[in-house]
């Protein structure tokens, strides 16, 4: 089954952030999504090491190591841009200031709850929280960007998660490499989904049901959805 | 782009409602939003929780409102020489809950920061202990305080651009700052509106992310 | 008996402040103190309001009525000073940063209970906290400046508060009009007297034991101590 | 007058002892003061316990503690990507008490605030509550979280003043602020220092009260 590039996807995510809107974006693949927003969107990105109002990338050799986003990736600064101390940053996170949060996860299950830190697994590696937990928890809407499948073409939208949970009940929008799935009191329904794909096949990659919305979208291979 | 100034005080109180929580910025008259006491005024809302430093003076601050009978409480440090407030609450038409300064701030910043409450060493032993959970930490005793929000926050600034960004003038700053995190709305009283990108990002006290309305201070 | 002017008590207080220490000077007798520094003492005034290295009052016909201290009086800023917002400067008082807190009082138990914001009487009169109590508990030393007596020549250095307590335990050293009395483990020690007073005079105006300090100095009435 | 201007970095350090915790400002190498890394190691100080968001990466950072030995714990968000720490970690030889950020920011800022903890939403239902109080408020749960204080906090700004009043550069603010109010000793790195009376008081983002040692970054 084909599949929405990296960077496909991230121009899908990108085309649904509200106009106007506070964004963060999550450290890796969410932080890609910088790439792909249209100026006159009027998206504000946020990043929890203390700045508001992220522009694109600096060219190569104008780097400013101090001015970097939490993937630790160097950024620029957009006019109107404010820069503030962690305390304040995690206020905006943990204080439902942010709008949308793009996270990336290993599993969301079928009432929201996402795991996006750790494994679980006692094998040596070193875990590390960061702020994904304070926006799990604090921002409006929590939104997940990940690949449908792990690598072994496990599902990661599950009835129940099994790795150790970030947060519970939050997440309420999954954007995948195959669809885009809302989390909602009937429980997953599919709001897009790629060309190439069908319900069943996706159904086939999936551990927890799955409603095709009534008014399901089709997304192109480069992650437009109708000419968007 | 994003653009949050109104025209008018009149305008940066839209919305409000009978029974609405209101924190009003300012320690005194510095930091005190001027414009939006007649403008509250001028949409016969009553029976507001006031949320703020002190209770008026003589000025046109909250003794007006106090003076117009739209205020049901006040949750306040420093209440004195308010003569307006004095004389509502000594006829028993206005509640006062009395909050130690830096009490009454955290609770506000722990409103605006999504913290269920804090542990505060300060009124242990006190009347202001009393009502309250006390939680002992290694021995040591606090009192649980507990978060405030409002439904409107106005504040005053000096400059703000249209994105929402704000800086203070000296010690007019004050609460205003904690209290532009705690609203659902957010309005905030300026000197001066400047273009976007002329504000040293550096020295912004509160990003636009917290501000949903900006107005000018009309001349006096 | 004769004492100290507000003035004189006013100077013998700044005296005493400790060389570059980083004091509050709480509202009323005590922001007088601020008339009376040496500019040489390297004393850092804080106000509660948020601004620290405060200088003198301004001329008059040049006060900015944005630039005011806890007593809600215009003052000025010197070279180094910084504007902040309640929130920082409450952390300053409450966790421990001010070296010493120069507050009113209505009584000083001698176990150095402090009260300060109420005389407790149901008269209708509007009661007022403010920030004194963040203060009493977070300073690393809290002075009180205040008469000896009431105005009914009733002593305010108490055995045990009759007023409701701001805090308990908190005052280390009172300055009166007549003395300078240290809070010691041992008691109450007359540091320092006025000049036409003595320590049997003394204990008639104080309702606690006091101990003469084996070095007692003596206050001139202008407040200064030995020509200081 | 006041002034807390050192030599240089080994004269910032100077003090510190076996078992001390020491706050290190920084998200990755931004707000990092690399010039303590060194200074530490000289001392010949071990069994530290290290407040930080990250562990190191490979630069001239905590990686050289890790690599040394002199670590006995670290409180820390993000400890990935750390090799030298990773190393000792996996060899059981550090412990590592690992804190979502931005309760780990409001631990640091509660000590420097003088508050006995605060109820967090965040963690709840997981792993991050274990070992903790749960509080409820209104029926919402929360987790009681304790403050952090250091007895070093070594933070990197951009300019300071004779003072101790500092000023930080762009992201690299983030935990350094925070830090520098919830040490017995704080000692600052900068770019760059200044005449007192040139910093404007309005962009002084730690001012002076919270500082104790000042020094200049050594050219690279």
């Amino acid at each position: 089954m084909s599949s929405l590039s990296r960077d496909a996807l991230a121009r899908l995510v990108a085309a649904h952030l509200p106009q106007q809107g506070f964004v963060n974006l999550g450290i890796g693949a969410p932080s890609h999504v910088a790439d792909h927003l249209q100026p006159d969107s009027g998206v504000i990105l946020h990043s929890e090491n203390g700045i508001l109002n992220i522009g694109p990338r600096p060219p190569q050799g104008e780097e400013d190591w101090d001015l970097i986003n939490a993937s630790k990736i160097p950024i620029t600064a957009r006019p109107g841009c404010s820069y503030f101390d962690s305390s304040l940053s995690f206020a905006m996170m943990r204080g439902g200031h942010i709008d949308v949060a793009i996270l990336g996860a290993f599993q969301v299950s079928q009432s929201g709850d996402l795991a996006n830190w750790s494994t679980g697994e006692r094998n040596g590696s070193v875990p590390g929280i960061g702020g994904a937990i304070d926006l799990a928890v604090g921002a409006k809407s929590i939104w997940v960007m990940m690949e449908h499948t792990t690598r072994d073409k496990a599902p990661r939208i599950v009835d129940r998660c099994t790795y150790p949970l970030t947060a519970a009940g939050v997440v309420s929008r999954i954007f995948t490499d195959l669809a885009i799935i809302d989390i909602t009191p009937d429980g997953l329904v599919v709001d897009a989904l790629l060309e190439s794909a069908s319900i069943e096949t996706l159904k086939v990659v999936t551990a927890a049901p799955l409603i095709a919305s009534g008014s399901m979208r089709t997304i192109g291979l480069d992650g437009t959805i109708g000419g968007i | 782009m994003r653009n949050v100034v109104v025209e008018n005080a009149r305008e940066a109180v839209a919305g409000i409602k009978d029974g609405d929580t209101v924190m009003m910025g300012g320690f005194g008259g510095a930091g005190l939003p001027t414009g939006v006491i007649e403008a509250v005024l001028d949409t016969g809302v009553r029976e507001l929780t006031i949320i703020s430093n002190n209770a008026g003076a003589s000025g046109p601050d909250l003794s007006l409102w106090f003076a117009a009978g739209i205020v049901r409480k006040i949750i306040c440090s420093y209440p004195r020489n308010a003569e307006a407030f004095a004389q509502r609450y000594r006829a028993g038409e206005v509640e006062l809950e009395l909050v130690p300064q830096g009490t009454l701030v955290e609770r506000i910043r722990a409103g605006g920061a999504g913290l269920g409450g804090f542990l505060s060493p300060v009124g242990v032993g006190t009347v202001f202990a009393e009502g309250k959970r006390a939680i002992d930490v290694d021995g040591r005793g606090y009192i649980l305080e507990l978060p405030l929000r409002a439904d409107f926050s106005f504040v005053k600034g000096r400059q703000a651009d249209a994105l929402g960004n704000v800086t203070y003038n000296k010690t007019a700053r004050n609460h205003c700052a904690v209290m532009a995190t705690a609203a659902t709305t957010v309005a905030v009283e300026v000197d001066e509106i400047v273009e976007v990108g002329t504000m040293d990002p550096e020295a912004i006290v509160t990003p636009c992310i917290f501000v949903d309305r900006v107005y000018m201070r009309k001349p006096q």
